[in-house]
């Protein structure tokens, strides 16, 4: 037996590694200065830049095409392998937390807290787990990079110390918890069918000739559902959502949103990629979940009042459209869900970023709540527009066009696939969600006093948000508008 | 390059129009109105232009998609187009005399541009995915007009009607975007030339009548057809003149457009097997809808109601599967947008000088107060009732014709029983037309006076009537332009 | 056909056409309405003129093209218009009474602000009848056929300040158009049995298989429309209503044009209609028993408008039953004649007695009474309409119901079938009753009460000379025919009308003009029956003497009657000894309209059905998908306490469904 | 040499005694307990997969590793957590409905 020294190529681990450093440099740096604020932040997005720079070369390949590294000797499998679909999350995760870090950016006027650095680089951390789980291979990283995409989220969440901060973290940390059990098991269980600590076809592949094997594999599935299930917060691992965002400050409930997704789309992806060769039926279970998700998820969030929750609803549906085209085992099943997510962290990040300014300028009390939002196209036209437009897109209605198209690619595998059922559940749900977007819209909208907004538009009021809250907004709007008008840059981002 | 510019002018313009639309309102009100006059007017030049050097556009859009920007002109589209550019410019030259009220002009008048943006894409794409898009266009502008610029009598019934309007047609797009996605995956490909040159080869008779099923109801729910109609009454109820004038004309005629365009060419077959559903589902519609008018007192939900009727008589004759029915159908489509434009903007001004439009209260006979609404209402409902001579006739007595002597592959003794019913709706259709003419056409009342139409309100009115007196005295005009490409469809031999 | 005719063709549909659409921007000014209505008419009836001398001198026939060929896939619709014998007659008839009536209008609305609507109307009415009478196509006949109801519906409706009027025309249209339904259906199922809908191929399609079920269907169905627009049984009762409209209008409607419209169509289908023995039995029933019940209806009438109008209905009837008898020998030749003598005294008849109800202020019998004799150059005119009207000869209505009655015998001894019986009895009652009615009305016309006797014997010495000044003025102003009246006459009449012509309700006096047009009619209806003698209806001149013979007894025996039974006292009207409750059902024509009334409040119900059915069923399903959301978004809300251990329990139990799922389904 | 089927069953029930004790227990440090026994039985599985098929990687044996220091790194955060929430409410119960 030969022995195992695997080559390394730090450019290709790049995304991975960029985040992972800067965590530690921001640590270090605090530990040698204190004072410093800014600096962390602006260590962090450079080494967010630097690892999203990193997966340039890996975005659009073409199908098959694939960069990967800790490859074993003999031109065996490599340990982490990110073809363009993971390249493509990779840059949205780095990207989404670059967005976030700005939410949060320090705020000179108030006396800081003393745990910038710590917030820095359990961000930073939790994205490293990110990238890297798009990557990862074999069982080993697979887990432990989802694990450290989720335990740094947990003590953001948690680390506001308020009541309702803690009650989401305990929410989030227990399910994390379980289900983390779970996919312990779920390795253990593939790893017991497969006989192989690789995540790969090949592996899966092993197991068709032997039907005794079969169940363990099909339970290691259900496992893996269940655990990124929860993650992707899908009916019926959801609870968590509305607790841990509703708890956590707005920053960190983006992240929640957007990367924490992200790697847990990740994750799944990885599995579903190795099982495909096995046909769709043990998918059935992801269809179900997916119609479940969608649907709870746009009915809770008809009857929400709060923002924050409506859009913590908004993610469990929007997870089950993310899903849906996974029930379908083709690999454009895989690139529509990947494309399908990109487009919803796009414009969930924007929605969030509006609510942060709008937090900042009138006070979390008003914008926290819908009713709060009553005129707001009087008030701050820009902003109004802005989150217009994430919820179009959210609801997949032109001008969001991003959005729409995002929905016919989720679809496209679906229907490919005649499951015609699935698809009917889909149009219904399209038809909530629209009325769910719809619904905070119109409240933006609506004119203060139907009559007097005639004669004199009343003067706008100052936008006092902090600068980097509004880069984010311009950012994500503009991201956002450009996609809408070429939705190719996103699609292509994930190759073809 | 004209095609695209068509395109452009509007979809700018709206966008900013509603992106300026901060300033103070008295004066944005003439700018917006004068802008978005010259851009339909510029518009409706192109799209004339357009339709006769018949360009064709073909630009990659979304390769990971397979998704194209192809547009062009034919004679089933030109129609249409340029139905959809006259109205651009006459909703301008009405609000006009009615400015808009609820919201910044400057949005309302953004929106009217979009929409018309909307409904020339969707008659322009030759690729079905972005023919679905153009078709999602619409629904925005149009849920803003209706829920900010509607009737601010009843708020609730404004919130309700737009949300009704809003969601249903998302439902019925979105079963339409499946069946398209089905079709396009099974065809290989999107491009509706391809499509309807392959007239559903390879595709195996459960498949087409599962795929033309989700079709129909999806582009069911737009026209609307019995018994998805009841978004309409209340969304025309409550949407200003404009929105119901593009609502009734245009709106619901992308919904008989993409049967054709997507159901009828390309799946002959599954479409054939559903004919007789869906052409009982149209005269029901036509009698369902014309009993309503007999008894309905709002006039907006009237006229609703008998574009309900009418559009029956498409449906009845793009179902009969002749040249005959589709010539029917078409030209059908271009008269009912005609009249029940005429029909909105009369009835519209009359709401404004009313202030509701409830039949039941007693108002001044329009005969004696102002000869000219009264000229057009005759004339309106004249043409609503199926006079011949006048538009509504030649799209209503061929489909009933076709419905007689349908395609050999339709059960002919019930769709005879259908044109029967049919025929039968047309005597409906007289009844509550004269029920209207007597309500305030005749009599003898002078209290309240109103003013009689004039200025931009009364030219429109002029040239929709005339519209529907020339196309009513010569239907060769369009169906002339239709005939090649409907007998290619229809692949039969004209004799 | 040489391109003269064929612009000749156009021209007479194109004129009444070009001259309402003009019509309609001038309508503020009289004058100029006038102008362009008058011009209308003269060059139809100057291009009808020349087609008739066409066709018959250079035995010109043949189609001519409209708007072009609509591209129709199998159907073919050349839309083209047809010009023969039959039509060229028809086409000169039309004029002679659409000019007549343009002329008379003038005068008679001469007060009226919408008399430009209304002479713009009559002149597009004219258009669609000419259409229907020169189309070769069936779909220019069905857009004739209902352009001329939409126009009767305005022209009766005219005085839409009233609402008696504006019901009436209501209830005209409605009732045709429902009566349509069947003509429509009947027209698809000719086009479509044949593939196309020019009237000459169709026919020749047709005529290759005589007795087919398919054929009788749509010929029974055109029948009933036929009986819409003819006002026949069931669907007469229309036409009484009528009446509120205008004078004018009644006559055209009632003398040449829409009502006879109906015999027309039949007549030009009348090589298939000989093919289906069972369309013509049921033309035969629905004549008889219209001809009979009208002209009884008739008699009762308290108002002599009205009673024209029922003897309009009637003697549609003896027309139609013409077709129904006539063999292919004999052909649509009677029924033509008899439609264009009916033309000419029925529109004389209209125009007198609304010239004398202009002069008396009203219609009814009680007005009218004596009319005569105090407006004496009115004696004529109505003596020979109603003369005409009771068929005796040697005026055109004898002429003409001598044919019809010939036609019938003819078809008795030809083909003997029961039709023939039905029509013989039928026409042989309505003689009776025609002239019974003819001489009420004349009765009451000439009646004077014992006081006025008196007054009257003064005017008696002018009396003579304004008879011959009227029948002067009418026969020397025939050379002039045609000319633009002038705007305001110095009537002439006005010295010659006696003390009691002074107009009560001070209504100019009357033009030369309408005087003129009123001659003309005259003078045709005495002459009109000569026209056999022309070769312009295919009738051979002959007459069953002893047919003829017995008619005229019977004529004279109901005169005696009447005239006998006619009371000295009140105002002479044989029909008071009905009984006045008697005469009001005879003026509720039965109560016709109450069955209508019935009809319509059952589709009214149905529609209030609809309606609930739409808010209620149709709807419930929309408003349902809230009420299932809002359900399960409570019982989500309840669903989710916010305890962390529950949050385990559902993990859990997801985990159990997700494998077993899974597991199941692999 | 045991037979396989001891560990295999101990796997067993380590994981269902987890799961009762997420499901059942309300205190959160048990429910932690919980949590680690299902590792546990994880752990098992790997090591006793990892004896029966010999691999050149000795993956069943060097995931087990992970694990126990994934496990490690897990309970630290927790713990923290929990404490908090002890501050704040007093108590740990996880039945009490949150803020």
């Amino acid at each position: 037996m030969s022995q195992a020294v695997v080559a390394v190529n730090a450019g290709v681990l790049l995304p991975a590694l960029a985040p992972a450093i800067g965590a530690a440099v921001v640590l270090v740096v605090d530990v040698a200065a204190q004072r410093l604020r800014r600096t962390h932040y602006m260590i962090a997005l450079v080494s967010l830049v630097v690892g999203a720079v990193g997966t340039f070369a890996g975005l659009g390949m073409v199908a098959g095409g694939v960069r990967q590294t800790l490859c074993l000797p003999g031109g065996g499998q490599c340990m982490y392998a990110a073809d363009a679909v993971a390249s493509g999350l990779q840059l949205a995760a780095l990207l989404a937390a670059g967005v976030t870090l700005l939410l949060s950016w320090p705020d000179d006027k108030k006396q800081s807290s003393g745990s910038t650095a710590v917030i820095v680089s359990l961000v930073l951390t939790a994205t490293a787990g990110a990238t890297a789980v798009a990557g990862a291979r074999d069982l080993g990283s697979w887990l432990v990079a989802l694990e450290l995409a989720t335990l740094p989220t947990v003590a953001l969440v948690a680390l506001r110390g308020a009541r309702s901060a803690i009650s989401g973290a305990i929410a989030l940390l227990t399910t994390a918890l379980v289900s983390f059990g779970l996919l312990a098991l779920a390795a253990a269980l593939w790893f017991t069918a497969t006989g192989s600590g690789f995540i790969t076809p090949a592996a899966a592949l092993a197991v068709i000739d032997d039907p005794s094997r079969r169940p363990i594999l099909v339970l290691a599935v259900a496992l893996v559902v269940a655990g990124i299930g929860f993650k992707l917060s899908l009916v019926p691992f959801h609870a968590w959502t509305p607790e841990a965002y509703d708890g956590a400050p707005l920053p960190i409930a983006a992240f929640l949103a957007g990367v924490s997704k992200i790697a847990a789309l990740g994750a799944l992806l990885i599995v579903i990629r190795a099982i495909a060769p096995l046909g769709a039926p043990a998918l059935t279970t992801i269809a179900i979940v997916a119609a479940a998700s969608m649907t709870l998820g746009n009915i809770m969030a008809l009857r929400q009042n709060s923002v924050v929750r409506l859009l913590a609803w908004s993610t469990v549906a929007q997870a089950g459209w993310v899903v849906m085209p996974l029930a379908a085992a083709s690999s454009a099943a895989v690139f529509a869900s990947g494309a399908y997510l990109l487009a919803y962290v796009l414009a969930t990040l924007l929605a969030f970023a509006v609510v942060a300014a709008l937090v900042q300028t009138r006070g979390a009390a008003r914008a926290r709540d819908l009713s709060g939002y009553h005129g707001l196209v009087h008030d701050h036209p820009v902003l109004a527009a802005a989150l217009g437009l994430a919820l179009l897109s959210l609801a997949g209605l032109p001008p969001g066009v991003l959005g729409l198209v995002a929905k016919v690619t989720a679809l496209r595998p679906v229907v490919a696939s005649e499951l015609w059922l699935m698809a009917v559940i889909a149009a219904v749900n399209a038809v909530l969600g629209v009325a769910v977007y719809l619904r905070w819209l119109r409240v933006v909208m609506a004119t203060a006093e139907p009559e007097t907004d005639m004669t004199a538009p009343v003067a706008a009021p100052a936008l006092s948000a902090h600068p980097a809250t509004l880069v984010a907004v311009g950012l994500a709007a503009v991201a956002l508008v450009v996609t809408s008008v070429n939705p190719q840059l996103i699609l292509g981002l994930l190759g073809s | 390059m004209l095609l695209l510019a068509a395109l452009a002018i509007p979809a700018l313009t709206g966008t900013a129009l509603i992106l300026t639309g901060r300033d103070s309102v008295r004066s944005s009100e003439a700018n917006a109105n004068l802008v978005s006059l010259v851009a339909s007017v510029a518009t409706a030049a192109l799209v004339v232009a357009t339709v006769i050097t018949r360009p064709k556009v073909d630009y990659q859009w979304l390769p990971s998609l397979g998704v194209r920007w192809q547009f062009s002109v034919d004679g089933i589209s030109a129609p249409l187009l340029i139905l959809t550019a006259a109205l651009g410019i006459a909703v301008v030259v009405h609000a006009r005399s009615y400015p808009p009220h609820g919201g910044s002009p400057t949005t309302f008048y953004g929106c009217l541009q979009l929409v018309e943006f909307g409904a020339l894409a969707t008659f322009l794409s030759r690729d079905a995915v972005v023919f679905f898009l153009s078709f999602e266009v619409v629904l925005i502008p149009m849920w803003v007009l209706i829920s900010r610029f509607g009737d601010s009598h009843d708020l609730p019934a404004r919130a309700d009607a737009s949300g009704r309007f809003v969601l249903y047609t998302v439902l019925g797009s979105t079963l339409m975007l499946v069946g398209i996605l089905a079709l396009v995956h099974s065809a290989g490909t999107a491009n509706l030339d391809a499509l309807a040159a392959a007239r559903g080869a390879g595709l195996d008779r459960s498949t087409q009548m599962v795929i033309a099923a989700l079709l129909l109801v999806g582009l069911g729910i737009k026209i609307p057809l019995w018994p998805f109609h009841t978004w309409l009454p209340p969304a025309h109820t409550i949407a200003p003149t404009a929105g119901s004038v593009l609502l009734a004309a245009i709106l619901l005629k992308m919904g008989t457009y993409g049967i054709v365009r997507l159901v009828i060419a390309p799946l002959p077959i599954g479409f054939g097997a559903l004919a007789p559903v869906f052409a009982a589902a149209g005269v029901i519609g036509i009698l369902w809808g014309g009993l309503a008018c007999l008894v309905e007192t709002d006039l907006k939900r009237l006229i609703a109601y008998s574009s309900v009727a009418h559009m029956g008589f498409v449906v009845l004759g793009l179902s009969s599967g002749t040249t005959a029915g589709l010539q029917a159908a078409l030209f059908a489509n271009i008269a009912h947008g005609v009249v029940s434009a005429l029909l909105f903007f009369l009835v519209g001004g009359l709401k404004e000088r009313w202030g509701s439009a409830d039949l039941a209260t007693a108002r001044a006979a329009l005969r004696e107060v102002s000869p000219r609404l009264g000229l057009a209402l005759v004339v309106g409902f004249a043409a609503s009732l199926g006079l011949p001579g006048l538009v509504g006739f030649w799209g209503e007595f061929l489909a009933m014709y076709s419905a007689w002597s349908p395609a050999a592959d339709r059960p002919e003794g019930f769709m005879r029983v259908l044109a029967v019913l049919a025929v039968t709706g047309t005597a409906v259709a007289a009844g509550y037309s004269l029920r209207v003419l007597r309500l305030i056409w005749s009599g003898d009342r002078t209290s309240p006076a109103h003013v009689d139409a004039h200025g931009g309100e009364w030219s429109v009115l002029a040239v929709l009537v005339a519209s529907v007196l020339v196309l009513g005295v010569a239907p060769g005009i369009v169906l002339n332009t239709t005939s090649k490409d409907v007998s290619v469809i229809t692949s039969e031999v004209s004799r | 056909m040489s391109e003269l005719v064929l612009q000749a063709t156009r021209m007479v549909v194109l004129a009444p056409f070009v001259a309402s659409v003009l019509g309609l921007f001038v309508a503020r000014r009289r004058f100029a309405s006038a102008v362009i209505a008058s011009t209308g008419a003269v060059v139809t009836l100057l291009a009808g003129s020349y087609l008739l001398y066409a066709v018959h001198h250079d035995s010109l026939a043949g189609e001519v093209s409209t708007i072009g060929a609509l591209p129709l896939g199998q159907l073919r619709m050349p839309l083209h218009l047809l010009v023969d014998e039959l039509s060229a007659i028809v086409v000169f008839a039309v004029g002679i009474v659409g000019l007549a009536i343009q002329l008379f209008t003038k005068w008679y609305l001469h007060d009226d602000d919408r008399y430009g609507v209304f002479t713009g109307t009559v002149s597009l009415f004219l258009a669609g009848m000419l259409l229907v009478v020169l189309s070769g196509d069936l779909v220019l006949t069905l857009v004739g056929w209902e352009v001329m109801g939409w126009c009767s519906y305005l022209l009766i409706g005219h005085y839409s300040r009233k609402d008696s009027a504006s019901r009436a025309a209501t209830k005209a249209f409605l009732v045709t158009r429902f009566a349509d339904l069947a003509f429509v259906i009947g027209l698809i199922i000719l086009a479509s049995g044949a593939g196309t809908t020019n009237i000459r191929d169709l026919m020749a399609t047709w005529s290759g298989l005589p007795g087919s079920t398919l054929l009788t269907v749509a010929l029974i169905c055109l029948l009933s429309g036929i009986a819409g627009k003819s006002a026949q049984f069931p669907f007469h009762d229309w036409l009484p209503d009528a009446m509120e409209g205008p004078t004018p209008a009644s006559a055209l409607i009632h003398a040449a044009t829409m009502v006879a419209a109906g015999t027309f169509v039949l007549a030009r289908l009348f090589p298939i209609f000989v093919l289906s023995d069972p369309a013509r039995l049921v033309l035969a029933v629905i004549t008889a028993v219209t001809m009979i019940g009208a002209a009884i209806l008739a008699f009762g009438q308290s108002d002599l408008k009205r009673l024209l109008a029922y003897s309009t209905i009637s003697q549609i009837s003896i027309m139609l039953s013409a077709l129904a008898v006539a063999p292919v020998t004999v052909g649509s030749g009677p029924a033509v004649l008899y439609l264009l003598s009916h033309a000419m005294f029925k529109a004389l008849l209209f125009l007198a007695i609304g010239w004398l109800s202009v002069l008396v202020a009203g219609t009814s019998a009680v007005a009218l009474a004596g009319g005569v004799r105090h407006h004496k150059q009115l004696r004529v005119p109505l003596g020979i309409g109603f003369l005409a009207l009771a068929g005796v000869p040697p005026l055109a209505g004898f002429v003409a119901k001598e044919y019809v009655l010939g036609a019938a015998h003819d078809n008795i001894s030809e083909l003997g079938s029961a039709a023939g019986w039905i029509v013989m009895v039928a026409v042989g009652m309505s003689v009776v009753l025609t002239a019974a009615y003819c001489t009420r009305a004349w009765l009451v016309l000439t009646h004077l009460s014992a006081e006025e006797e008196v007054t009257h014997e003064a005017a008696v010495k002018e009396a003579v000379e304004v008879e011959d000044v009227s029948i002067v003025a009418i026969f020397t102003e025939l050379a002039s025919e045609g000319g633009i009246p002038p705007d305001s006459a110095p009537a002439s009449g006005s010295t010659v009308t006696d003390v009691h012509a002074e107009p009560e309700h001070g209504h100019a006096d009357i033009h030369r003009s309408a005087r003129l047009s009123v001659g003309v009619l005259a003078f045709l209806s005495v002459v009109g029956g000569l026209i056999i003698f022309t070769p312009l209806v295919q009738v051979e001149p002959h007459i069953t003497w002893w047919l003829a013979a017995s008619s005229f007894v019977l004529i004279v025996a109901s005169w005696a009657g009447v005239r006998f039974l006619a009371p000295v006292d009140g105002i002479g009207d044989a029909a008071s000894r009905l009984g006045a409750d008697r005469m009001a059902l005879f003026d509720s024509g039965l109560g016709a309209d109450g069955v209508y009334v019935a009809l319509a409040s059952q589709v009214v119900r149905l529609a209030e059905i609809v309606v609930v059915a739409d808010r209620q069923v149709i709807d419930a399903y929309v408003r349902g998908t809230v009420v299932v959301t809002r359900w399960i978004g409570v019982t989500g809300e309840r669903v989710h306490t916010r305890k962390p251990s529950s949050y385990l329990v559902w993990l859990l139990v997801g985990l159990l469904a997700v494998g077993v799922v899974g597991v199941t389904t692999w | 040499m045991i037979h396989l089927w001891l560990p295999l069953a101990l796997v067993c029930v380590l994981a269902g005694a987890g799961a009762y004790g997420v499901i059942a227990r309300r205190n959160a440090v048990l429910v932690l307990i919980g949590v680690e026994l299902i590792l546990n039985s994880a752990n098992l599985l790997f090591v006793t997969m990892g004896s029966v098929r010999g691999d050149a990687l000795r993956t069943g044996q060097v995931l087990t590793l992970f694990l126990i220091t994934i496990a490690a790194a897990e309970i630290g955060v927790a713990l923290a957590v929990i404490l908090a929430l002890f501050r704040k409410r007093g108590h740990i119960d996880l039945s009490e409905p949150g803020a």
